[in-house]
C-alpha cells in the first residue's frame, strides 16, 4: 500500500513522470517517421531528378527517348485529360448514388448497397485494369472502332476505381447537414428533391468537392489500370478525340523504368516525371483539405 | 454542524490556520482571458463547502484549479498559491498524480468508463498500484457500499457501466473516486443532469461523505447549495465576492450582490 | 518544467541522425544477411552431403534482362535448380537495356541482352562487362493470324508501314487502319529490327509501345488490324510471321542465311563470373543447354561456328 | 405544385438508375472473374509453382510472397502508424513540428505508388545495396500504408469522448495510463480496422512489388529477407499483358480471384470487427 498519509507524499517527483517523458519522446520520434519519410523521397527525387529539371523538360513538345528529346508537356495535358475526364464520369454517377443513399434509398436497399460499393474500393486496380483490358478495350474496339486501348477505355477504368471514395466522402457529407435545415425546408411542403437541391446540397457542396478532388488526384497517380488500357504511343501526343490513344505520366515511368541506363538523361527525367506528378497530386490534395477545413469553419 | 465565530465581513476571514485547503491570492488566465481574480479562500477538514455563482464566474475553473485539472487545459496559466494540508500544490516539482489521486473529483455528466462497473471502480486503485486480487475486490466493494450503490449492482458487476440509470452511473463516479482513498472531494454540479429523486439521493449521500471527506461542490442551485453545505462562498465576474457560514450568508448577505444573486435577481 | 520544445527537438534530431546511419549501415548489414544466409544453407546441405558426391553449389543467382533470352534461361535455371537444389534462381525480363544497366549497377548477377554491347545505341558501355554469346535468333514480322491482306512483303514496304507512310490495309486490298505496334527504346529486338528494316527513317510515333515479346504477341494475337516484330523463338500458332521477300523466317532459313536476319544473345556478367555464375553459364553452353535453344525455336551456336 | 411532384418522380427515377449502375459495376466485375476464375481455381493450382514458359502451373509461391510482402509491410507500418497517430491525437500541442507532420501525411497518403516504387527501386535497392528484394518491396510499401493507419488511428482516438481522459487524469492517471487504458482500449476495434485498410492496400498494390520486389514469377518461396518475391498482383499484370495463350489469361483470372477473395477476406473482418464493438462506445 502506498503511503498516502506522508505530507512528503506529494514532493518527490517519483520515477512515473520520468516515464512519461520517455514516453512522450519515443511517441515524438514516432510522429517524426512520416515526415522523415515523406522528406527523404521528395529529397532523393530531387537529387536524382537535378540534371533534367529544366523549361524544355516542363515544356517539351516531345517526348521521344530516341532522339534524346525529353519534353512532357504533352504528357502533363494527356494525363489531366484523362484525369478530368474521368472524374466527371466519377461525379456524374457518384453524386446522384449519394444523394440517392443519403435521402432517397429505403433501408433495406441501402443495407445491400453500402456495403457492395465498401467492397468496391477494395478491388485491387491489377484486377480493374485486367477486367479493361478483356472486357473495356474489345467493347470499345468493336463498337467504337479505333485501336480500342483509348482514353475512353481509361475513363470507364478510373472512374469505376474512384466511384466509390466519391460515393461515400459526399454521402457523409450530405448526412452531416444539420438536421434542423432538412426539417424546415420539408415543414414548408417542399418535395425531397427540392429539399435537396436547396439545402442539403449547398450545405454539402464544399465536402463533395473536396471529395471530387481527392479522387481526382489518386486518379492522376494511378499507374497500373492506366497503362493497361490507355495504349501508351511511342511519341506522346495530345489526345484529339475519346478514342485517341495517350501517353500519361505514370505509364511513362511504367514503361520506362526497367530499360533506361542508370547515369543517362532518360533516367533523370523519369525522376522529374515523379516528382512532376507528386506535386500536382499534392498540390490537389492540399487544396482538398484545405477546402475541407474552410467549408467546416464557414 | 459546527459553530465557527464569525467576524461580520464581507469575506469572512476564517480565523483558522488548519484549513484542509488553503487558496491564496490565485490568479488564473485562459490564453488572455482572466478567469479567476486574487481568490483567497480557506476551507476547513471535513465540511462540505458550497460554490455558487452565475454561469461563466469561474466557479468550475477554481474547483479545477485544487487538483490542478487546469493544466490540462492548452494556453492556461496559473498565479498564487494553493495550500493542501499545508503544502503548497503549485510548487515545481509537485507530484501530480499524487495530488489528483490525493483529490477525486466528480464531473457535471456522469462519465463511466466503456468499461464493467468492477474494471470503473477498480481502474484507480490499478494505476496506483494500490491492490490486487483479493484485496482489489475488498476496496471496490467498499467503495460501491460508500457510494451507496452496491445494493442495486452487486450481482452483476461485470454488466457494462453504461447498463445503468443517470443517477446510478453518477454514483458510480465517485465510487470511482472513492477507491483511491482521496482526502478532498470535488464535484462540478453533479445533479445538474440528473432527475430531481437521483438528486436527493446524491445529496444525502454528500452529507454522509463529509463525516470521511472535505467536500467541495459547484452548483448553480441556491436551494442545493443551502440545504447541502456548511460553508458557502459566492464568486462573481471571477472575484469572491462573499464566503462564510452558509446559513450567514443566506440569511444576511453582507454585500449587496450577493442578495442580489439570492433573490434571482439577476444571474 | 517539461523539456522545451527546443531540448525536444535537439533530441530528436541526434535520434534522426542514428537512425540515417543505422540504415546506412543496413547494406553491411545486408551482407551480413546473406554470409548468414549461406552459412545456414551450407549447415543444411551439410546433412544431405553424404547422397550427392559432386561438390554442391549453393547460394541465389539473380538474373534479368532481354525477353528474347527470358525463355531459353528460365528453362535452363528450372534444370540447373533440379540438379544443383542448393542454388536459386530469379529470372525476369525488361528488356536487354535493363539487363545490361541492371548488371552494370550490380544489383543482378547476371544481365540477359540480345543487343552487343559495343553497338552505338549504349553511349558508354561498362568497361568490365563481360558478354558470352549463347545462341543466336531472329526477328520476324507478325500479323493477326486472320489478317489475309497481306503474306509477302518486301523491305520498302515494312519500312513504309512502320514509319507512318502507309497507314490503311487498303493498300494491300484489305480496309481500316493499320495498328503499328513497336517495342520499348531498349529492347534488343527492337534494335536489330531497326538495323535491317527501317535503314532511313524511323518507326512512326503513333506505334504503341509493348515492353517485351510476350506482351508483343498477346497484343498482336488479339488485335486484326495488328502488326509488329517479335523475335523468332516466340512465334506460335497465335500469331502470323510473314515472308520477307518471299523468304519465310523458319530456323532452316535462318541457317541457311536466305532470311538474312541474325543477330547473337548473350548473357553478361561484371567482372569475371563467380563460381555460380560460371557454373550456370556453362551449363547453357552445354550441349544439355543448346538443345534447350533448339527446344525454345533458337539457333544453337554451333550451326554458325 | 404538380410540377414539383412530377419532378420529384423522374429525379426519383433517374436517381434509381444512376445508383444501380454504380451497384452493378461493383457485381459484374465480381461475376465476371469469379466466372472466369473459378474454372482455374483448384487445389493444384494453389500449391504448385508457375511454369512462365508454357503459361501452365500454379500461384502457391505467389501467394506466399504476398503474405510475406504483406507481413513485412505491416509490421513496419503498424507500429509507426500507431505511433504518430497516438502523439498527435493525445499529447500533440498544436506547435509548429505537428503543423508540419499533419501536412506531410497528407500528402504521404496522396503520393502516387509510382513515385514510392521508383523511390524504393533506386535509392531502397540501388542506393543502399538491398536489392531487387522482399525488404526492399517490403519497406517501400510501408510508406504507402503509413499514412492511412494514421488516419484511422487518430479518427478512432479522436472518436473517444474528452470525458473520459478527464476522469481518467482526475484519479491521478498519468498521461500514458490514460492512453493506453482508455483511450487505447476503447478505440482498439477501430484501429483494428485501420491496419486491415492498410493490409488490404498493400495486398492490392502491384507498381511497388513489381519495382522491387522481383519479377513476380519466381518459381520459390523467399529464403531470406534479401531474396526477389514473387507476388499475386505481380503475377496478375505478367499473365494478363504478355501471356496470349488462354491457359495464360485462366491463370491472370485465377490469380485474380485469389486477391479479390482475399480482398473479401479482409474487408469482411473489418467489418465485423466494427459492429461487434459498435455498441461498446456507445456514451
Amino acid at each position: 500500500m502506498v503511503n498516502l498519509e506522508g505530507k512528503g507524499g506529494m514532493k518527490r517527483e517519483g520515477q512515473r513522470s520520468l516515464l512519461e517523458k520517455a514516453i512522450e519522446i519515443i511517441l515524438f520520434v514516432g510522429a517524426l517517421s512520416s515526415i522523415i519519410i515523406v522528406f527523404l523521397i521528395i529529397a532523393y527525387m530531387s537529387l536524382e531528378a537535378y540534371p533534367a529539371l529544366n523549361l524544355d523538360f516542363l515544356l517539351g513538345w516531345f517526348w521521344d527517348p530516341k532522339k534524346e528529346m525529353f519534353g512532357i508537356f504533352q504528357i502533363i495535358v494527356s494525363t489531366l485529360y484523362v484525369g478530368v475526364g474521368a472524374i466527371l464520369i466519377t461525379t456524374a454517377i457518384g453524386v446522384p448514388t449519394a444523394i440517392f443513399l443519403a435521402e432517397f434509398c429505403p433501408r433495406n436497399v441501402r443495407n445491400v448497397i453500402k456495403p457492395s460499393i465498401e467492397l468496391l474500393v477494395g478491388i485491387p486496380t491489377i484486377v480493374l485494369g485486367f477486367f479493361g483490358l478483356m472486357v473495356v478495350i474489345p467493347f470499345i474496339r468493336d463498337n467504337f472502332g479505333g485501336w480500342g486501348t483509348s482514353v475512353l477505355a481509361g475513363w470507364m477504368i478510373l472512374a469505376i476505381m474512384s466511384l466509390p471514395h466519391v460515393i461515400s466522402i459526399s454521402e457523409d457529407a450530405l448526412r452531416a447537414v444539420p438536421n434542423s435545415y432538412k426539417e424546415a425546408a420539408l415543414a414548408l411542403g417542399a418535395t425531397r428533391w427540392q429539399t435537396v437541391k436547396k439545402v442539403l446540397l449547398p450545405y454539402a457542396k464544399t465536402g463533395i468537392l473536396a471529395s471530387v478532388l481527392l479522387a481526382l488526384g489518386r486518379v492522376m497517380g494511378e499507374t497500373m489500370a492506366v497503362t493497361m488500357v490507355i495504349g501508351n504511343p511511342r511519341v506522346a501526343w495530345i489526345p484529339t478525340s475519346i478514342l485517341d490513344r495517350a501517353k500519361v505520366l505514370t505509364s511513362t515511368i511504367l514503361l520506362d523504368w526497367s530499360y533506361v541506363e542508370i547515369p543517362s538523361m532518360h533516367y533523370h527525367s523519369l525522376f522529374g516525371i515523379g516528382l512532376v506528378l507528386f506535386f500536382i497530386v499534392a498540390l490537389i490534395d492540399v487544396t482538398a483539405t484545405y477546402m475541407v477545413k474552410r467549408g467546416v469553419i464557414k | 454542524m459546527k459553530q465557527i465565530s464569525t467576524k461580520n465581513c464581507t469575506h469572512d476571514d476564517l480565523m483558522v490556520n488548519d484549513a484542509k485547503i488553503d487558496v491564496r491570492k490565485l490568479n488564473v488566465w485562459f490564453g488572455d482571458n482572466h478567469v479567476l481574480k486574487d481568490i483567497n479562500l480557506k476551507i476547513r477538514e471535513k465540511t462540505v463547502t458550497a460554490i455558487m455563482g452565475p454561469s461563466g464566474c469561474g466557479k468550475t475553473t477554481l474547483i479545477r484549479s485544487i487538483n490542478r485539472m487546469n493544466d490540462l487545459i492548452n494556453g492556461s496559466r496559473t498565479l498564487g498559491e494553493v495550500y493542501i494540508d499545508g503544502y503548497n500544490i503549485y510548487e515545481r516539482n509537485t507530484n501530480v498524480y499524487e495530488l489528483r489521486r490525493k483529490i477525486g473529483m466528480v464531473f457535471q455528466k456522469p462519465n463511466p468508463f466503456p468499461k464493467s462497473i468492477y474494471e470503473n471502480v477498480a481502474f484507480g486503485p490499478k494505476i496506483h498500484k494500490m491492490a490486487r486480487g483479493k484485496e482489489l475486490d475488498d476496496i471496490v466493494e467498499k467503495s460501491l457500499k460508500e457510494a451507496a450503490l452496491w445494493d442495486e449492482v452487486k450481482d452483476r458487476l461485470h454488466n457494462s457501466a453504461f447498463s445503468l440509470s443517470g443517477g446510478q452511473q453518477q454514483r458510480l463516479c465517485i465510487a470511482r473516486a472513492l477507491a483511491v482513498k482521496p482526502e478532498i472531494i470535488l464535484m462540478d454540479e453533479p445533479c445538474s443532469s440528473l432527475d430531481p429523486t437521483a438528486t436527493a439521493r446524491i445529496e444525502a449521500l454528500l452529507r454522509r461523505l463529509s463525516e470521511k471527506y472535505t467536500v467541495v461542490i459547484v452548483t448553480h442551485n441556491l436551494q442545493q447549495a443551502a440545504r447541502v453545505s456548511d460553508f458557502t462562498a459566492f464568486l462573481y465576474m471571477g472575484k469572491l465576492v462573499e464566503y462564510g457560514d452558509t446559513k450567514r450568508v443566506f440569511e444576511n448577505p453582507q454585500s449587496e450582490l450577493t442578495e442580489k444573486y439570492i433573490t434571482g435577481e439577476f444571474g | 518544467m517539461s523539456w522545451s520544445s527546443l531540448q525536444k527537438t535537439f533530441f530528436a534530431l541526434i535520434l534522426l541522425a542514428i537512425l540515417v546511419l543505422g540504415v546506412h549501415n543496413t547494406w553491411t548489414m545486408s551482407n551480413l544477411t546473406s554470409t548468414v544466409y549461406t552459412m545456414q544453407s551450407t549447415i543444411d546441405n551439410l546433412n544431405s552431403m553424404l547422397g550427392n558426391y559432386t561438390q554442391r553449389l549453393e547460394g541465389y543467382l539473380t538474373i534479368a534482362g532481354s525477353t528474347t533470352v527470358l525463355p531459353i534461361i528460365q528453362t535452363c535455371a528450372n534444370l540447373f535448380m533440379q540438379e544443383n537444389p542448393g542454388v536459386v534462381i530469379s529470372v525476369s525480363g525488361g528488356g536487354s537495356g535493363h539487363g545490361i544497366s541492371a548488371v552494370s549497377a550490380g544489383y543482378i548477377n547476371i544481365g540477359m541482352s540480345s543487343k552487343n554491347l559495343t553497338t552505338e545505341q549504349i553511349t558508354d558501355p561498362d568497361p568490365d562487362l563481360q558478354p558470352v554469346a549463347i545462341a543466336l535468333d531472329s526477328v520476324a514480322i507478325i500479323v493477326h493470324p486472320t489478317n489475309g491482306f497481306v503474306d509477302d512483303l518486301t523491305l520498302e514496304e515494312v519500312e513504309m508501314i512502320f514509319n507512318g507512310t502507309i497507314t490503311d490495309w487498303s493498300h494491300f486490298g484489305g480496309s481500316g487502319e493499320i495498328h503499328v505496334y513497336t517495342r520499348e527504346a531498349g529492347s534488343g529486338t527492337l534494335e536489330c529490327f531497326e538495323k535491317f528494316f527501317m535503314k532511313h527513317s524511323d518507326i512512326t510515333g503513333a506505334a504503341s509501345e509493348k515492353t517485351s515479346n510476350g506482351e508483343m504477341k498477346a497484343t498482336i494475337a488479339s488485335d486484326p488490324a495488328g502488326i509488329g516484330f517479335l523475335s523468332v523463338g516466340y512465334i506460335d500458332e497465335t500469331v502470323n510471321p510473314l515472308k520477307i521477300d518471299g523468304v519465310e523466317p523458319t530456323v532452316a532459313n535462318i541457317k541457311t542465311g536466305a532470311y538474312k536476319i541474325k543477330r547473337w544473345l548473350f548473357l553478361i556478367t561484371k567482372g569475371p563470373p563467380t563460381k555460380i555464375e560460371q557454373a550456370f553459364i556453362d551449363f547453357v553452353l552445354s550441349s544439355q543447354g543448346q538443345e534447350i535453344v533448339e527446344q525454345q525455336g533458337y539457333l544453337p551456336l554451333e550451326w554458325f561456328q | 405544385m404538380i410540377g414539383a411532384q412530377k419532378e420529384e418522380l423522374i429525379i426519383k427515377i433517374i436517381l434509381w438508375i444512376v445508383s444501380l449502375i454504380s451497384v452493378s459495376s461493383f457485381f459484374v466485375i465480381f461475376l465476371y472473374m469469379f466466372i472466369n476464375g473459378s474454372r482455374v481455381i483448384s487445389l493444384e493450382f494453389l500449391t504448385t509453382a508457375p511454369n512462365p514458359i508454357f503459361w501452365t502451373g500454379g500461384i502457391f509461391p505467389q501467394i506466399i510472397g504476398s503474405l510475406y510482402l504483406v507481413a513485412l509491410c505491416t509490421v513496419i507500418a503498424a507500429p509507426l502508424g500507431i505511433l504518430t497517430a497516438i502523439y498527435l491525437s493525445e499529447y500533440a500541442v498544436d506547435n509548429l513540428i505537428t503543423k508540419i507532420a499533419r501536412f506531410f501525411i497528407v500528402t504521404l497518403a496522396g503520393i502516387p505508388t509510382i513515385v514510392i516504387g521508383l523511390f524504393g527501386l533506386a535509392f531502397l535497392a540501388y542506393r543502399l545495396n538491398l536489392g531487387i528484394s522482399l525488404f526492399s518491396a517490403g519497406v517501400a510499401l510501408s510508406f504507402l500504408t503509413i499514412p492511412w493507419t494514421i488516419t484511422v488511428s487518430e479518427e478512432a482516438m479522436r472518436a473517444v469522448p474528452k470525458e473520459y481522459r478527464e476522469a481518467a487524469l482526475a484519479l491521478g492517471a498519468t498521461r500514458w495510463q490514460t492512453t493506453w487504458h482508455i483511450v487505447l482500449k476503447t478505440a482498439a476495434p477501430w484501429i483494428m480496422t485501420g491496419i486491415l485498410l492498410g493490409i488490404g492496400k498493400a495486398l492490392g498494390e502491384t507498381t511497388i512489388p513489381l519495382m522491387c520486389g522481383g519479377s513476380g514469377l519466381e518459381t520459390f518461396i523467399p529464403r531470406s529477407l534479401f531474396e526477389p518475391v514473387g507476388s499475386l498482383p505481380v503475377y496478375t499484370f505478367i499473365f494478363a499483358t504478355q501471356g496470349n495463350v488462354s491457359s495464360a489469361y485462366d491463370r491472370a483470372f485465377g490469380g485474380s480471384l485469389v486477391l479479390i477473395l482475399m480482398f473479401l477476406l479482409i474487408s469482411v473482418s473489418s467489418l465485423i470487427i466494427r459492429n461487434r464493438y459498435q455498441k461498446k462506445m456507445r456514451t
